[in-house]
């Protein structure tokens, strides 16, 4: 694929809860799970995204969020979007896995679920109107935070519960990285290795400009995936993250200037 | 072989330098690009006021370089002082890049960077794409060079670096003014253009700011005339900038009159540990054609 | 879908060029360019007295692009009366190309000139690296540009096309300036730079006159804005110049606001059919995105 | 190879005869018979010239005439000389083939010869001293105009001689423009193809400065071997070539400013 943005069409969009969207795309990209694409809507802006479906077409899931992403509920099946990529590491899949995914952070894990069918799987959101992918997986762990499907309570109680039977060695996640954070914690208890996938706002997307940085890596190139030994020194993760301007700031204050 | 150089007065480890601009965002990162062999580092630039810049696409690359037009986004001077404190933690010189609107934005800027372990400053007056800045304010000039140098070079404790556009149509002239304004070096050269893309799809620039700059391969041999014309010029040492992937694009900078050598996009290209390929290739160079000393050959195009 | 063109009352079959300086020295070449598709070819830059140029290497091809400092090399008016008798036997427009010092160097070749069937003059006032000549002689400033083009109008019966160079700081004054003193068309651009190649194992620069303009690919990016900027400034239409090699290439200069496409490296990168070539892929692209002509889609960027 | 001259060591000079010399270049090309490169000496100029030995090393033969072949001859083994190419087209061999070489014409033709060693070779000089290769051509038939060595004539009264027999169906040639034009006169007489490799003042080498043109033609792309069927059409061949300005000029001007 072209490192300038290609313009492709949009060949399908569904519906996968009143405020996500799964556009796919005619083209074909060879990723891994857990890499993404920058979208570009001209005049716009242009945003990572990560792949959640990849094959003959490619699909990428999007929670209306502000205004790209609003934008991009704008559009129609027939349309163009710019696409370029793929970008970043991915996950490396192994046995004995559990994946935890937060909200819409099982976009870039549903890949990787589905090229390792005997992993555990928990997905967890706020309530139920926020899930996706329960189709998908119909063997997900589902919990809300308030019982409205599956179990009531957090991903990482869930979590929890696996780890002490005992057989799993490895933990994949992405979500909002207060979660990503907590489980990484109960990982380093249990020491289990852990893949989070990060999210920090963009630039270039090919590790040049330093504004995805988190502890000296780049997002976007030694990332979104990174291993329990980075994370371990990173002292930034769940808890500081930069704004458009390059400032450093709290998670939560980087949260809400996201309106995430 | 050693690639030890004297860049007035600063001793670096060897001549590659980060290009401002380039991961230079944060203490952390500038710590990674030392530990992958950068003989000093030069944070992204600093305005007074934090900068969100252009918005995205900001930086593409494309088939023969790449072109970017971030637009200065930076935390101002209040972010930077929070972000690059204890300088002397890390193994090289770190080099500040300070940019300002009027000469007033400049020394604001300085004097707040006072206390900071920065061992030079360097002042682009060359960027082609953020009004008010560089080429599209004028910074250029012969007479804006020298009037925004003096003022910088007043304000600093350190030696003071002016980056040059390659666009200006006589950087010999240009460089003489920074040079008579008190400047202890030139930076040769910032981006290139500018220049547009056009997705044709789209119908539209791709870029966000639908110009931008270009850097990388494409600029090589016009980055390598400008050293070369600068060198002829002043008597300041040059850091030659632009295009730079490879060792022996190195020894072609050094040959046209550069004291070090900056490299930004030459990350992309050969990944973070650009700096140790390049100073490896330089000495392996140096040493099959039977030369002792990057001084032997510094100029050497001239004689 | 047809790519039929009025450049200022001209008729072109299709809207590519044949760049001066490459290939037109002789009627015969000119002729193959024309059977290889090429809508309207224009002749090597002739001088009043015949020009020997400088020494070689005058054209290389570097990993980006190429550089050339011909230096003017031309057998003069004399030889050029010699050369392109009965240009109506050709089946395209031949466009003659005049270069001088000072006003009246122009005029007399153009008189000279006179009785032959060229359908427009091009006066480059850009070229980087001949002494006397283009931007080294300052022809390049929107007053040296004003002078020039009236005086060559003045002389000249057939349209006549004024050269640009994109190393010039504001290049929609300059063409205004060219606009204002009557000229027909504006040919954007010129080569960029100058740049400069050294060869590390010789420690010389490898062109004979050891600088020399960028073409190509490398300089596309940078064609585009120069033709960009001059669409937003004048009125009179424009000939596309630099790094065109495909047909998506020149769909991206009559986007920014070309009329014609000229090419020249392009003849390099994809041999003489280059023209065929581009006309064939720029139809099948206008076909395929549904547009009927190249008007639709003529300056659609600037909306 | 790269498109930009490269710095080779000359490993070996041989002195051919008082006025030629044979530089071996410590460099590989892969080159068809016929093709030639640009040699660059800095700061004085860059010329063409043909490939007299393909292999390991590469051998370049150079007659001493002007300023830069002078400037040629002052250098010593061990040296360095720049070199790009190949370039041009090269000879397309064929069986039952005559090879008629004009003084320094036989240096492009030689790799042919010992490709084709069953074919016929013709070699001219004016005199004895004059001539090279005799001894990389045992079998040559050798003319001189003086007859101080081989038949006393000229190369192209022996063609016909070889043509009269009758099994001869393609020739090639190489040497002064004028022996060039007579040997494929002769060949238009017998209705036999012939192949002339043309010599003309070069600029860039790759067909994109028309500089070298003869009839509409590249001499260093679509030649500088030229088949008959363009050669009949190219009023210039034997009679005109251009100066370095470009003007044209008959034949003999433009030998006399060579100082050929
Ligand atoms: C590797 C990676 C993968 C991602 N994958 C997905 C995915 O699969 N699905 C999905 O819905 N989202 C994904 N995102 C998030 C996505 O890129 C957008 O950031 C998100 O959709 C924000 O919404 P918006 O752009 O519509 O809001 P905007 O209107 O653009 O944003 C509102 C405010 O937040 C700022 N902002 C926007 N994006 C970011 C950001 N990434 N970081 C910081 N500030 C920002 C804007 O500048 C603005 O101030 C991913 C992000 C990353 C880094
Ligand atoms: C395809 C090709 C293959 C060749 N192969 C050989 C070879 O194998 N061996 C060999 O000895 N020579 C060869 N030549 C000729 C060679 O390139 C030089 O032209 C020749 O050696 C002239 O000598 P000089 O350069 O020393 O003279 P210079 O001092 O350069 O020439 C004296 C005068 O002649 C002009 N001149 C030089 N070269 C040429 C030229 N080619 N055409 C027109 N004017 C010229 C100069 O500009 C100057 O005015 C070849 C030429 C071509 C085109
Ligand atoms: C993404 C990017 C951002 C840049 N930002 C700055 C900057 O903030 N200040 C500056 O002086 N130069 C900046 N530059 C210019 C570089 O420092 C350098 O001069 C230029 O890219 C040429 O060098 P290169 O070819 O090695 O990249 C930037 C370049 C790039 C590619
Ligand atoms: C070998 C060469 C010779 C040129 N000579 C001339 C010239 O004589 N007059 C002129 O106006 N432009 C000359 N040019 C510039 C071209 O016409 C053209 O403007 C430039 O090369 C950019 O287009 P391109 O990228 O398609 O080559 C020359 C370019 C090349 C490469
Ligand atoms: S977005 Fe530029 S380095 Fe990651
Ligand atoms: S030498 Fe330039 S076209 Fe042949």
């Amino acid at each position: 694929m072209s490192k300038l943005p290609e313009m492709v069409k949009i060949t399908k969009i569904t519906q996968e809860n009143p405020y996500v969207k799964t556009f796919f795309l005619d083209t074909e990209i060879e990723a891994k799970p857990g890499q993404f694409v920058m979208l570009w809507l001209p005049e716009i802006d242009e945003k990572p995204f990560s792949i959640s479906y990849i094959g003959k077409e490619t699909g990428i899931t999007v929670e209306e969020k502000g205004k790209f992403t609003k934008a991009m509920f704008g559009l129609k099946e027939g349309q163009k979007i710019g696409i370029r990529g793929p970008y970043g590491n991915g996950f490396t899949p192994k046995e004995n896995s559990c994946i935890v995914a937060g909200g819409c952070g099982i976009a870039p894990l549903s890949t990787l679920a589905e090229k390792m069918n005997n992993s555990v799987l928990i997905m967890g959101t706020r309530t139920k109107d926020r899930l996706i992918f329960e189709n998908r997986f119909p063997n997900a762990n589902i919990v809300t935070d308030d019982g409205t499907v599956g179990k009531k309570g957090f991903t990482t109680d869930v979590l929890e519960e696996f780890l002490k039977k005992g057989n799993i060695k490895n933990v994949y996640t992405c979500g909002p990285e207060i979660m990503m954070k907590k489980v990484f914690e109960i990982c380093e208890k249990h020491n289990i290795e852990c893949q989070a996938s990060l999210e920090r706002f963009m630039k270039c997307g090919f590790g040049v400009c330093g504004q995805c940085e988190v502890g000296g890596v780049c997002v976007c190139k030694e990332g979104p995936v990174i291993l329990s030994d980075k994370l371990r020194k990173m002292k930034d993760f769940g808890s500081h993250a930069r704004l458009k301007s390059g400032k450093r700031v709290p998670i939560s204050e980087y949260a809400k200037w996201r309106c995430v | 072989m050693n690639l030890e150089t004297n860049l007035c007065g600063i001793k670096l480890k060897n001549p590659t330098i980060l290009a401002s601009g380039i991961l230079g965002v944060s203490k952390s990162l500038l710590k990674n690009v030392i530990e992958n062999g950068a003989g000093a580092v030069t944070i992204k630039s600093i305005s007074y006021e934090p900068r969100d810049g252009h918005k995205n696409p900001t930086i593409l690359e494309f088939d023969s370089g790449m072109i970017n037009a971030v637009g200065y986004s930076n935390p101002g001077l209040h972010g930077a002082l929070d972000e690059f404190t204890d300088l002397k933690d890390l193994n090289a010189p770190v080099f500040a890049s300070v940019i300002g609107k009027e000469p007033e934005d400049f020394t604001k800027v300085i004097e707040g960077l006072g206390n900071l372990d920065f061992s030079a400053i360097e002042i682009p007056l060359s960027c082609p794409h953020t009004p008010g800045f560089g080429t599209l304010a004028g910074q250029d000039s012969p007479e804006k060079t020298l009037e925004i140098t003096k003022a910088v070079v007043k304000a600093a404790k350190v030696p003071v670096f002016v980056k040059l556009s390659p666009n200006t149509k006589n950087i010999g002239e240009v460089a003489m003014a920074a040079e008579k304004g008190g400047a202890s070096g030139i930076t040769a050269v910032n981006t290139l253009g500018p220049g547009m893309i056009i997705n044709i799809e789209a119908a539209k620039p791709v870029m966000g700011f639908k110009i931008g700059g270009l850097s990388g391969p494409a600029i090589k041999p016009i980055a390598v005339r400008c050293v070369y014309d600068v060198y002829g010029s002043v008597k300041i040492p040059i850091i030659g900038v632009g295009g730079i992937t490879t060792g022996k694009d190195a020894i072609e900078m050094v040959m046209a009159g550069a004291t070090a050598i900056g490299i930004g996009s030459g990350v992309n290209y050969r990944g973070n540990d650009v700096f140790t390929k390049i100073c490896n290739e330089m000495k392996d160079w140096i040493e099959k054609n039977n030369y002792n000393s990057l001084e032997e050959i510094r100029g050497i195009v001239h004689e």
